[in-house]
């Protein structure tokens, strides 16, 4: 791009910042008051906490749709992955990592089910304890105790997909009340805690894929790196 | 006074966003963003957004991190950086 | 100013960056990271706009949630791909 | 109780999550079976929906029961249900297509990525909530991005990459008017936010409007952001190019249309000259570069560019109650139909002869007749001859036009057909006219003939059967 296509950019980009600011800076406070029709609903909505009630019941549609963003993002990662770039078989790590690992990892499963169970109260849920699940998939890998993915096998797709199919099948079944994802109050704690250990377990193994699919063999030396951007 | 702070950490935001652009170097830039993405949690959490200060932590700067650190491996090396 | 307010002019700075990198900035790496940088501001506008007045309200904040989630989904698909174009030497970073 | 059960409108959501997430779970390319069931009760329920909303009106299903603003609402009016319609026609016949095309051709994720694409689109034309609306444009994107990078071609791969980066972009601009809009409003439902709006909205809502438009342009690929396209859509494999051409890109202009017609009908005026003056430079400069490229499917990408153009001239002649609405819908299924047949039919030729160039194309009517047929039937709608469904859509444009004294539009349909019918007859003229150039040839399943030319009769049929589309869109707007 030449030079004046850039500053124009560059003026685009400042004006319209301009713009947004001076238009943000005398804004009368919003006609509807969202909040206040939580708090209203929040003792029907099967879950104490706030976010917890909007993220799995009020828009709890929204979530359901992101969780198949998430597979469709592993599934597209999956199709152009070259098989002989990841790493087959788990390589061996030095022996300090090895035991971080082993008493590291059933502490993030704790500390996953804690977040898991303390989401309907305070912050926390499945979003949350999924990624601690993955980071300890992450730590497992670096460890050299779990191989890459190039294909996952049907148990590991089972895995990866169950989350999502328990979600919609709840929200299928909830119909039967008058329409999708309608929890009758007596039973929305209930509900809510399945899809959130569905989910949970999914997330897990979701966003761990989105790492392992992309690691690639850890032999090779990053030489050069210090010496970039030189342009 | 603790306006004074959320002004700092906004400046801090802004340095570290700006820096993660500008800095020649892709591995400093990758790390930029994922100080800048520490950062954003300490935001939420003065925002009174503790679930999404968890989560921006965890996947914002963790994971999202790994994924860059880990791609820096596969296509950094062979190339020198970019103007700003 | 409430914080709300500030760090929704914050997020329209951290948005207006981002989008100018994503025209101006080359390397596919650089461009996934203005892409974070546009996400972050929005996700602070939207967050920061609502509470301007001080209330918390969990609406935008699970918002929030759902759009950080789809934001580490796009980053690592692109990652994926322009690792893909690396690998078959095609690709400038 | 029953009756909420079986009501096809959620269904129409929940089927393709299903199928597409079992494909996956049995994977190595099976699926294609649950595919096309699945989109066979697809079509009905869309069906269905379309005579229950002629019969009452439309109708809204509050997800959770909660209602807007709290929960969210999907929307059921004859614009939505017209899309619906448009998006399982489509893929029925393209999933029979792509069974015989991938039996051809190995490939493992095409059903799991198709069935989540679907599900966005649906998804997308019910919501009426601008933050969901959000997510099922991300779902969409990503769909189709894999679908483009599925081969591993580095072209391919190459050509999904920018397609990403152009989409991220697109949808964060969407994002931050979302966020605008919460902010000034405190809602994101379309419903509750139309009243609020109002007539003169402030500047906050002007510059929210602008950057959710500039976001769904990109998306939509209407000039001058077409650049993506002609290489995502022309590389793609073709059952992929026929789906991203044919419905796609309708999905963000449906958005454009819908905002336009809903929350922000007082900012639609202000823009009305722009994107018709850009609907008017995309049909011709995309005809242009039709005219002038070698490649079969480059051929059809740019006329997707081109036949986009037409989508947006309704803009400017948009008025309550008038022909341009009519003219852009049917325009729509016009082009979503004869489009696929046209990538469906230029599949068949370039897996039959092996080459993806004009030239090789010489005298192969002789060998795949039907294929032929189906693709001058599609030709016949994008021309806009009578009696085609894109006869009626630039008639009715036409119409609008007239009405309205704006001359100069009739002008651009009339010489964006011309050019329509020079690059349609380059490629029958090749096929038709010349001396067989190839003696290798290679035998397709029937499947993918018979799919195509449905689809291409499809849209030229649909043209004698526009009264019940005007019915359908004579539903009014919202409950």
């Amino acid at each position: 791009m030449n030079a004046p296509a850039r500053l124009a950019v560059v003026g685009f980009a400042l004006a319209l910042a301009g713009a947004l600011a001076t238009a943000v800076l005398d804004l009368p406070a919003a006609a509807v008051d969202l909040p206040a029709a939580v708090a209203e609903n929040l003792s029907t909505s099967g879950v104490e906490h706030p976010v917890t009630a909007v993220l799995l019941n009020f828009r709890g549609y929204d979530t359901l749709l992101e969780i198949a963003v998430l597979l469709l993002a592993l599934l597209g990662m999956l199709a152009v992955a070259k098989p002989e770039a990841v790493a087959p078989e788990p390589s061996a790590a030095d022996p300090m990592l090895r035991f971080l690992a082993s008493v590291a990892v059933p502490l993030m499963i704790l500390a996953a089910g804690y977040l898991l169970w303390a989401g309907a109260h305070r912050p926390g849920g499945a979003f949350q304890a999924g990624a601690v699940l993955a980071a300890a998939a992450v730590l497992l890998h670096l460890a050299g105790r779990l191989p890459a993915w190039a294909s996952p096998s049907r148990m590991l797709r089972l895995g990866l997909v169950g989350g999502f199919l328990i979600f919609l099948a709840v929200a299928a079944a909830l119909l039967a009340q008058g329409a999708l994802l309608r929890y009758p109050p007596a039973h929305a704690g209930a509900l809510i805690l399945l899809i959130e250990a569905g989910l949970t377990l999914s997330l897990g193994l979701i966003l761990a894929g989105l790492f392992l699919v992309l690691a690639r063999r850890p032999a090779s030396p990053r030489a050069g790196v210090g010496e970039e951007g030189k342009s | 006074m603790s306006l004074a702070f959320d002004a700092l950490l906004a400046l801090a935001l802004l340095w570290s966003a700006w820096r993660s652009l500008a800095t020649p170097d892709l591995t400093r830039a990758v790390v930029m963003f994922i100080v800048f993405g520490l950062l954003m949690a300490l935001a939420w959490a003065r925002l009174d957004a503790p679930d999404i200060a968890l989560a921006e932590a965890a996947i914002g700067a963790g994971l999202t991190g790994a994924l860059l650190l880990d791609a820096l491996g596969a296509f950094g090396e062979r190339r020198g950086g970019d103007r700003p | 100013m409430t914080p709300g307010l500030l760090y929704a002019l914050t997020g329209i700075a951290l948005f207006a960056l981002g989008l100018a990198g994503v025209i101006l900035l080359r390397q596919t790496l650089r461009r996934i990271l203005a892409f974070n940088l546009m996400g972050s501001g929005a996700f602070l506008v939207l967050v920061g706009l609502a509470q301007r007045g001080g209330v918390v309200d969990p609406v935008p904040q699970a918002m929030v949630l759902t759009g950080i989630v789809v934001a580490v989904a796009s980053t690592a698909l692109a990652l994926a791909l322009a690792r893909r174009l690396a690998e078959d030497g095609h690709e400038d970073g | 109780m029953a009756d909420t059960f079986l009501d096809p409108l959620p269904w129409l959501i929940i089927l393709p999550l299903a199928w597409a997430s079992l494909a996956f779970l049995v994977g190595e390319g099976r699926g294609g079976r649950l595919a096309v069931a699945g989109l066979a009760v697809q079509l009905a329920l869309a069906l269905i929906l379309a005579v229950q909303v002629m019969a009452q009106g439309a109708r809204v299903h509050a997800v959770g029961g909660w209602g807007a603003s709290l929960g969210i609402d999907l929307l059921a009016d004859g614009l939505s249900v017209a899309m619906l319609l448009l998006t399982q026609a489509v893929a029925l016949p393209l999933a029979v297509y792509a069974r015989a095309y991938f039996s051809e051709v190995a490939q493992t994720t095409f059903w799991p990525l198709a069935g989540f694409l679907l599900a966005a689109l649906n998804a997308l034309f019910l919501s009426a909530d601008l933050f969901n609306l959000y997510v099922t444009l991300e779902l969409l994107s990503l769909a189709a991005v894999g679908l483009v990078a599925m081969s591993g071609k580095p072209a391919q791969v190459d050509a999904a990459l920018r397609y990403l980066l152009v989409s991220l972009t697109a949808s964060g601009a969407y994002l931050m008017g979302v966020a605008l809009i919460y902010g000034a409003y405190g809602t994101v439902s379309l419903a509750g936010l139309a009243p609020l709006v109002g007539a003169d909205p402030p500047l906050i809502t002007q510059l929210a409007a602008g950057l959710m438009l500039a976001g769904l342009l990109a998306k939509t690929a209407l000039f001058p952001f077409h650049f993506w396209l002609p290489a995502a859509h022309g590389g793609a494999p073709a059952p992929v190019s026929a789906l991203l051409s044919a419905l796609v890109v309708k999905a963000t202009f449906y958005m454009v249309l819908r905002l336009a017609l809903g929350p922000f009908a007082a900012l639609a005026d202000d823009a009305a000259p722009l994107l018709g003056a850009l609907g008017a430079a995309a049909i011709l400069w995309g005809s242009w570069r039709a005219l002038t490229t070698h490649h079969i499917k480059m051929l059809v990408a740019w006329s997707t560019v081109a036949q986009l153009g037409y989508l947006f001239l309704l803009f400017p002649l948009l008025e309550p109650g008038g022909a341009a609405l009519r003219a852009g819908v049917m325009q729509a299924f016009a082009h979503g139909l004869a489009k696929a047949a046209m990538f469906a039919a230029a599949g068949v030729l370039m897996l039959s002869t092996g080459r993806d160039t004009l030239e090789g194309l010489a005298g192969v009517a002789g060998r795949v007749p039907v294929t032929l047929f189906a693709f001058a039937l599609a030709g016949v709608t994008l021309m806009g001859l009578p009696p085609s469904g894109g006869f009626l859509a630039k008639w009715l444009l036409i119409e609008a036009a007239l009405e309205q004294g704006q001359w100069g539009w009739v002008v651009v349909v009339i010489g964006g057909g011309l050019l329509a019918a020079a690059y349609v007859f380059k490629v029958l003229r090749q096929a038709f006219l010349l001396a067989p150039a190839s003696a290798h040839f290679h035998r397709v399943p029937r499947a993918m003939e018979w799919s195509a030319f449905l689809l291409a009769a499809a849209s030229v049929l649909i043209g004698l059967r526009a009264t019940e589309g005007v019915a359908l869109l004579g539903v009014e707007f919202g409950p």
